[in-house]
């Protein structure tokens, strides 16, 4: 039993590096063209970033907003509702958030903090809302409504901080750059080195994680949710009002993405800013199915992928290729693990593969 | 063009999946013109070995020789070129295409462009003209009904010019009538000169169809040989590797006290035609009323009415004379509803869901399973355990998918989960269909259990037999109607099937 | 003066839908098929790139713009093929590897026009035709008559898109393998080899779509030149219910909405644009919400990888 | 907190060192939003860049680029591995970095830190720049004014913020300097980069009777493409001159010379400056630099020039306010 575990988990690695190597390999051709050398650029880009704090730090900064999103896209996901709205919702978290932080009276901060978070995730799940409220009620198709909203989203956003919330200053000295003043010091998310932005947020992320977890395992709303999410047929059989955990499914998905908008307004910018949601709403997709759409899962997999935006980024810097390269770089990788992944999960792929290396025999070595 | 296929041959077939071995070396023999029962339980191998023949999985051992000559069966494609069709146990149709266009991509599965909807026409025309089957071409197949799909799936296989066909219960979904003129129709077929492979459990359909039976008991033959030489009490002996008799009701007599009434109850089907049309039924404290009906004549739809799982659109539904029509499923369910539906794999159970999170489907809320939305996951296993070995739930254990499980086993999910509630009322829904022989008698036993605890059992079945073994009254459904109640020991199965076809003396009727 | 704006409004929104159309119609391919395309935003900038690329390098007219058609087709086919692998033959998770297809798009069409080209430049591209005689037609004539080359190419692929899923086998291929591909294999059609077919297809009709907004539109490559039309296409696909028609329409009212709030812009309505410009998403949504939406077409094994020896 | 000190004390040390290099060579970043090649805000940064190294001497100055860091998270990182690399001076070509630098300057106290469009300097070691679009602009409008006959000029503006107001605010002005009865219709696509939706709204102004058109952010090279289409109409370029890709269309351009800027922060470092300053781009002080193109000038009414000129003496020596609000 001990040995087949093992060469389970040698073929796991070994499926995985081959499929690795392969993309790295395309990529290198990338890095030729772009007159730069692949060796050096791939020893930048996955040692660099463990090599001090910086780094580290700043795959911390990217995975805790990188998590929240992924832990709304695995509700949503288990609940059979493909939310690609996270760029919209978070956008709209951020500015409910922004609102609190910026024209609320002053408090502690032990009181605002949370009163930030609580309206950037009504700001998010009102977002996400609207698009489960039409699946739910509507039945308009969840992909078409999140992909319009992140539009509207996105000039919501951007007229409320290049208008009514514009810095005041920006006004009086005829600047004008589309931002918001600046979120009281007291209430920033605590930084946990000095010199290097890596702040609270990520702790909050992993606690969210651990909640989001218990809250699908552990109570009647998670195993209702799941219950829909696996078969909306069954689940209503069981009296489970499904419409409306469908639509709960998409509050707490923009609900998340919400978070991740007012962790980084808190914790990074403490301000409003132009493309704050940086694309973690597609990202955090990805994040969530690496994670297995499992919150737990979620935690290691942000992380991964903060150091795969970090170290493409050094790479970027120390190299000098255009910067399009860490583009192609994280498709390539992302490519390579979800084809690699058929052949860990399923076993049949499995027994394909490991019959190309016992050519006679034509028999699966699984069976019992 | 096809192959003629005159004789078939299986030599030591082996086929295994992860954790089970499919079939063990199985040898078998058809020649041209004979009908070939294959018996066998459920997870017998029936169908995987089937599934070898027409090139669906590859045997990891063994050969199968066709005409003498081995061949290699790499893809239902080259079946068909063999001759070889199969009509399988969920049919093989694509539901958002015309029964023309199923027949045509079996036809056209080669070319790219060319596609002659006249010739399929005609080929259709020709085939249901030879044969006798009705069906209308240019209707969507998710617009018929099973039995008609059925019909499809044959005028399929026939038009590409099989002469080996295999049958996979193929009768599970008929009324008696139509099992008749199936029967009829293979044995037809088979004088005809098309050789003929028939999956069932069902003993005395093999008896009349088959000249050769072949029984399979966990992946192995344990028979071989022809039909006339066992009667069907040593068949089913040789099938469950045990002697089994089905349950039969014993009389009681039923209490006055009507539990469930269903008063002028109309509804819609999912195509948006009427299902029900102003139905009437009232069901008894301890007594088990049968449905019995052709399917798509309103059965699960009335199943659904009554657990708020369908609009009402007209009409009234009294439980313990409290109204319950579009209520809530879940009001239904705290009022005591039970409902064993007839999708047991996704409505019945969470397919992806452990055995245990299955048997609180319904009451994980309850306070003895949850408190404060926390889940009590001691006190959930302890239950779930006590329900596994109380109903010999079949299981590695109760972490286990339910989807793992074989359908008997899910059942029993089902059925422990719906009965430990102790519901008033208990509705069934083809509780065992596709099941075998040893489930189906639990099931029924079960089902009897319930009927003495004076619980009022709706029973809806397409199986004459088990309706006259359980229930204590008959009622038949046609177009969204009873069209009769006879009580169970006054009915005949010729009358019955009468009725169910809708053939009935309109002065019966009831009212 | 009235009628003229709307007029213009309408041939404006003409040429601005075909990018739609194109990608929504190998979308509905794929989509029919079973397999769910994220990616098409990134294979059109691919295709962008390359159809600009090939015509800026032959520098010689409308014949060069074709062959830069001709590139994107195939460059847009070799996409869709990545694509194809990953999630025909590897069964990978669909919407992760459209995320990815998208960004390795982005990163691979952007880095070769640094290396290649290096600062922006334009081409001459195909332009407008002002076809004679019909273009004077009044109002028919400017609607219909004085657009470029590929408006005419698209009007004829949709009906051709139609006849191909309708009245071939491939078509009933196409339809049964996304709707029922047990019951397609057990009809002797090869699922995978379809859905591949298919995928490609997406692939070549989206990087067509990208170079005809380098090549038509805009005649000229710049970063993000696409700027989610992709996802916009992908998302029409469903408001068109993966039928061509269904598509054209959808297309057309966006475009139509669009074109309509750059005139309510440029004709000096003054209120927040940012609301105009919103406009066209919130009514595409609004009208699939009214308007309802059927499953009878849908392709219900959408996004579900096929394994053929799998018990079910 | 033994290591927190440790952690604390290294990067002092890596301050020192960085400080002491200073004397040897400038070692310059660049962060920007968009490319170095998209004829706009950001390639005149770079352009600006390499002329003053040009000036300085390959050997005084070395640069590096990194592109499309639109999203400040990863500008941030950016400009942290740049301070923490020992860059001398570390600009963040963009308004939206503002708070970013902020944040991180007060950690690299003799790094030189610079952004822009600005005027705030939160730190003593952040300088702000500041081009004065609106001068540049109210010269165009002159242009078009004048050079307009049928008295329609369109606008393409990106997102109603930042240099797009100022730029609107100036050219409007100086249209009506020169011809009151001209209209200026102002659209907007919503976005920096949507060239595709920049070149429609350049085909609605044209439909709707613009003939001189106009507009900001590098988005505007797929509105001169379609301006270009068409004989007879001219575009007016900010920026950066856009004369290479469209030079029958182009008639005038601002461009925006930042090396005066770079040259300035070079020399203020020099003096022990660090930052603190607000530095202006404007005709007065060479920052912003009219040009025209000579091959078409004939377009335009035979005096324009001379007129424009004549402006331009008069913003610089102040005699010619333009208000921005």
């Amino acid at each position: 039993m001990k040995h087949k575990q093992f060469s389970s988990l040698a073929f796991n690695i070994g499926i995985t590096a081959f499929s690795l190597f392969i993309a790295l390999l395309i990529g290198a051709v990338l890095f030729m063209i772009a007159g730069a050398n692949p060796f050096t650029a791939y020893a930048v880009m996955f040692t660099a970033p463990l090599q001090d704090v910086f780094g580290i730090t700043e795959m911390f900064v990217r995975a805790a907003p990188l998590l929240l999103v992924a832990l709304g896209i695995s509700i949503s996901f288990r609940s059979g509702i493909l939310n690609i709205g996270g760029e919209g919702q978070i956008l709209i978290g951020a500015i409910f958030g922004l609102v609190v932080a910026l024209y609320f009276p002053k408090m502690h901060w032990s009181l605002m903090i949370p009163l930030v978070f609580l309206a950037s995730f009504l700001g998010g799940a009102l977002w996400g809302g609207i698009a489960g409220w039409m699946k739910a009620y509507l039945n308009v198709n969840e992909i078409l409504s999140t992909v319009m909203l992140n539009y509207v989203a996105i000039q919501i956003y951007n007229f409320l901080i290049r208008g009514p919330m514009m810095d005041k200053n920006e006004v009086v000295y005829g600047t004008g750059a589309s931002q918001t003043a600046r979120i009281a010091r007291e209430y920033w998310l605590t930084k946990l080195i000095p010199g290097a932005r890596m702040h609270t947020g990520m702790i909050f992320a992993v606690v969210m994680a651990v909640i989001v977890f218990f809250f699908l395992w552990k109570t009647i709303y998670g195993y209702r949710m799941r219950a829909v999410g696996v078969e909306v047929k069954a689940a209503r059989y069981a009296g489970i009002n499904t419409k409306w955990y469908l639509l709960l499914a998409m509050i707490f998905a923009g609900g998340f993405a919400g978070l991740a908008g007012s962790v980084e307004v808190l914790g990074v910018h403490h301000m409003g800013l132009e493309s704050i949601s940086a694309g973690y709403g597609f990202s955090g997709i990805v994040v969530a199915l690496f994670g297995g759409l499992h919150p737990l899962g979620a935690i290691p997999a942000s992380i991964v992928f903060g150091l795969l935006i970090v170290g493409a980024d050094m790479m970027q810097r120390a190299v000098q290729v255009p910067a399009y390269i860490i583009l192609a770089i994280q498709g390539l990788i992302i490519l390579a693990i979800v084809s690699s992944n058929v052949f860990i999960t399923k076993k049949s792929m499995k027994v394909k593969v490991l019959n190309l290396f016992r050519k006679p025999a034509g028999r699966s070595p699984h069976a019992q | 063009m096809s192959l003629d296929i005159q004789n078939l041959e299986f030599r030591s077939i082996s086929k295994r999946f992860p954790g089970v071995l499919a079939c063990d070396n199985v040898n078998l023999k058809l020649r041209k013109g004979e009908i070939l029962a294959l018996l066998g339980e459920n997870g017998a191998g029936k169908t995987t070995l089937m599934n070898i023949l027409y090139g669906l999985y590859q045997p990891d051992e063994g050969e199968i020789l066709i005409n003498g000559r081995q061949v290699s069966i790499d893809s239902p494609q080259k079946a068909g070129e063999m001759g070889i069709g199969m009509v399988h146990q969920h049919f093989m149709l694509v539901p958002n295409l015309t029964v023309k266009e199923n027949v045509a991509l079996c036809m056209y599965n080669d070319s790219f462009f060319e596609l002659d909807h006249k010739a399929v026409n005609a080929k259709i025309r020709e085939i249901s003209e030879r044969h006798t089957i009705k069906i209308d071409p240019d209707s969507y197949i998710w617009k018929l009904s099973v039995g008609e799909q059925q019909r499809v799936e044959l005028i399929k296989s026939l038009s590409l010019g099989a002469n080996l066909l295999i049958l996979d219960e193929p009768t599970a979904v008929l009324t008696p009538q139509e099992t008749e003129e199936l029967i009829n129709l293979l044995k037809e077929m088979a004088a005809g000169g098309c050789s003929i492979i028939f999956i069932s459990h069902k003993l005395n359909e093999v008896k009349a169809v088959s000249n050769l039976i072949a029984v399979l008991r966990d992946g192995r033959l344990v028979y071989h040989g022809n039909t006339n030489d066992h009667s069907t009490d040593e068949l089913a002996t040789l099938m469950a590797g045990r002697s089994i008799s089905l349950p039969v009701a014993k009389e009681k007599q039923p209490s006055d006290e009507i539990v469930l009434e269903l008063q002028n109850v109309s509804a819609m089907s999912d195509r948006d035609t009427p299902a029900l049309n102003k139905l009437n039924l009232s069901i008894h404290r301890g007594e088990i009323l049968g449905l019995a009906g052709v399917s798509g004549n309103g059965q699960t739809e009335l199943a659904e009415v009554i657990n708020g799982l369908r609009e009402v659109t007209e009409g009234k539904i009294l439980l313990d004379n409290e109204e319950i029509s579009n209520r809530s499923p879940q009001k239904i369910i705290n009022k005591g509803m039970g409902y064993i539906p007839a999708d047991r794999l996704h409505e019945g159970t969470v397919s992806s869901f452990s055995v245990k999170e299955n048997i609180i489907l319904k009451d994980y809320a309850n306070p003895s399973f949850s408190k404060a939305t926390f889940l009590l996951n001691k006190t959930i296993s302890d239950y779930s355990e006590e329900l596994v070995s109380k109903f010999n739930i079949k299981t590695p254990g109760i972490e286990t998918t339910c989807a793992s499980l074989s359908g008997g086993n899910i059942q029993k999910v089902i059925l422990s989960r719906e009965i430990t509630r102790n519901p008033k009322v208990l509705v069934a829904v083809y509780p065992t269909r596709g099941l075998d022989l040893g489930a189906a008698e639990f099931v029924h036993s079960k089902l009897l259990e319930a009927r003495d605890n004076d619980k009022a059992v709706l029973l809806v079945s397409e199986e004459l037999e088990e309706l006259m073994n359980l229930s204590d009254r008959i009622a038949v459904i046609y177009e969204g109607k009873i069209l009769k109640i006879i009580p169970a020991k006054e009915a005949e199965k010729s009358e019955l099937g009468l009725l169910m076809a809708g053939v009935h003396n309109e002065a019966q009727a009831i009212q | 003066m009235l009628s003229e704006i709307i007029i213009g409004i309408i041939a404006a929104a003409i040429p601005l839908s075909i990018t739609f159309v194109l990608v929504g119609i190998g979308e509905m391919f794929n989509q029919r098929a079973g397999v769910f395309n994220l990616g098409a935003e990134g294979i059109m900038m691919v295709g962008a790139f390359l159809g600009f690329y090939v015509e800026y390098i032959m520098k010689s007219g409308p014949g060069s713009s074709f062959l830069g058609m001709i590139a994107a087709i195939a460059v847009g086919s070799l996409m869709g093929a990545v694509m194809a692998v990953t999630c025909v033959n590897f069964k990978a998770e669909q919407g992760i590897a459209g995320i990815a297809l998208f960004m390795l798009g982005w990163g691979v069409a952007g880095m070769l026009f640094r290396v290649y080209i290096g600062g922006t430049t334009s081409i001459v591209g195909l332009k407008a035709l002002d076809i004679p005689f019909l273009n004077s037609i009044p109002v028919l004539g400017a609607i219909l008559f004085s657009h470029n080359i590929m408006v005419y190419i698209t009007l004829v692929i949709i009906p051709l898109s139609w006849y191909l899923l309708n009245r071939t086998a491939w078509g009933l291929k196409v339809k049964a393998v996304g709707t029922a591909p047990r019951a397609a294999d057990t009809m002797g059609v090869k699922v995978d080899r379809i859905r591949f077919q298919c995928v490609v297809i997406g692939g070549a009709m989206a990087g067509l779509a990208g170079a005809y907004l380098s090549i038509c539109q805009t005649h000229i490559y710049a970063d993000n030149i696409t700027a989610g039309r992709g996802f916009i296409a992908v998302a029409l696909v469903y408001f068109g219910k993966w039928k061509p028609t269904g598509i054209l329409w959808g297309a057309l009212l966006f475009s139509l909405a669009h074109s309509f709030q750059r005139s309510i812009q440029v004709y000096g309505i003054d209120f927040p644009y940012e609301i105009a410009v919103m406009f066209p998403y919130i009514l595409v949504i609004a009208v699939l919400a009214i308007s309802g939406s059927s499953r009878i077409m849908a392709p219900t094994m959408l996004g579900r990888p096929y394994y053929r020896e799998q018990r079910d | 907190m033994k290591m927190l000190k440790r952690i604390l004390l290294i990067w002092s040390a890596i301050g020192m060192i960085s400080s002491s290099v200073l004397a040897a060579e400038t070692k310059l970043a660049l962060v920007i939003p968009s490319t170095i090649d998209d004829l706009a805000w950001s390639q005149a940064m770079y352009q600006g860049i390499k002329d003053a190294q040009t000036e300085l001497g390959a050997d005084k100055l070395t640069f590096e680029v990194s592109e499309r860091l639109w999203n400040a998270v990863d500008a941030g990182a950016a400009i942290r591995q740049y301070a923490l690399k020992g860059f001398n001076i570390i600009i963040a070509h963009g308004a939206q970095y503002q708070s970013l630098l902020a944040d991180i300057a007060p950690d690299f106290p003799k790094t030189s830190f610079a952004y822009g469009t600005g005027f705030n300097t939160p730190e003593p070691n952040i300088f702000a720049y500041d081009p004065h679009a609106q001068e540049g602009a109210y010269l165009l409008g002159m242009l078009a004014g004048l050079t307009t006959r049928s008295g329609i000029i369109g606008l393409v503006g990106p997102i109603k913020a930042g240099d797009a107001i100022k730029y609107n605010k100036g050219f409007e002005q100086g249209v009506m300097s020169v011809n009151s009865k001209a209209k200026v219709r102002v659209a907007y696509t919503g976005s920096f980069g949507d060239l595709v939706a920049a070149g429609e709204i350049a085909r609605t102004h044209i439909k709707a009777g613009a003939d001189v058109l106009t507009g900001t952010s590098q988005q505007t090279v797929g509105a001169i493409n379609v301006v270009a289409e068409k004989e007879g109409l001219v575009w007016l370029s900010s920026d950066m001159d856009q004369k290479s890709i469209a030079p029958k269309t182009v008639l005038a351009a601002q461009v925006y010379n930042f090396k005066n800027v770079i040259l300035n922060i070079v020399k203020n470092r020099a003096s022990g400056v660090y930052g603190g300053k607000h530095l202006e781009l404007s005709f007065a002080n060479g920052g912003l630099i009219l040009n025209f193109n000579d091959a078409i000038i004939g377009i335009a009414p035979k005096n324009a020039r001379e007129k424009i000129l004549a402006a331009k003496e008069k913003i610089i020596d102040g005699s010619l306010k333009i208000e921005l609000n």
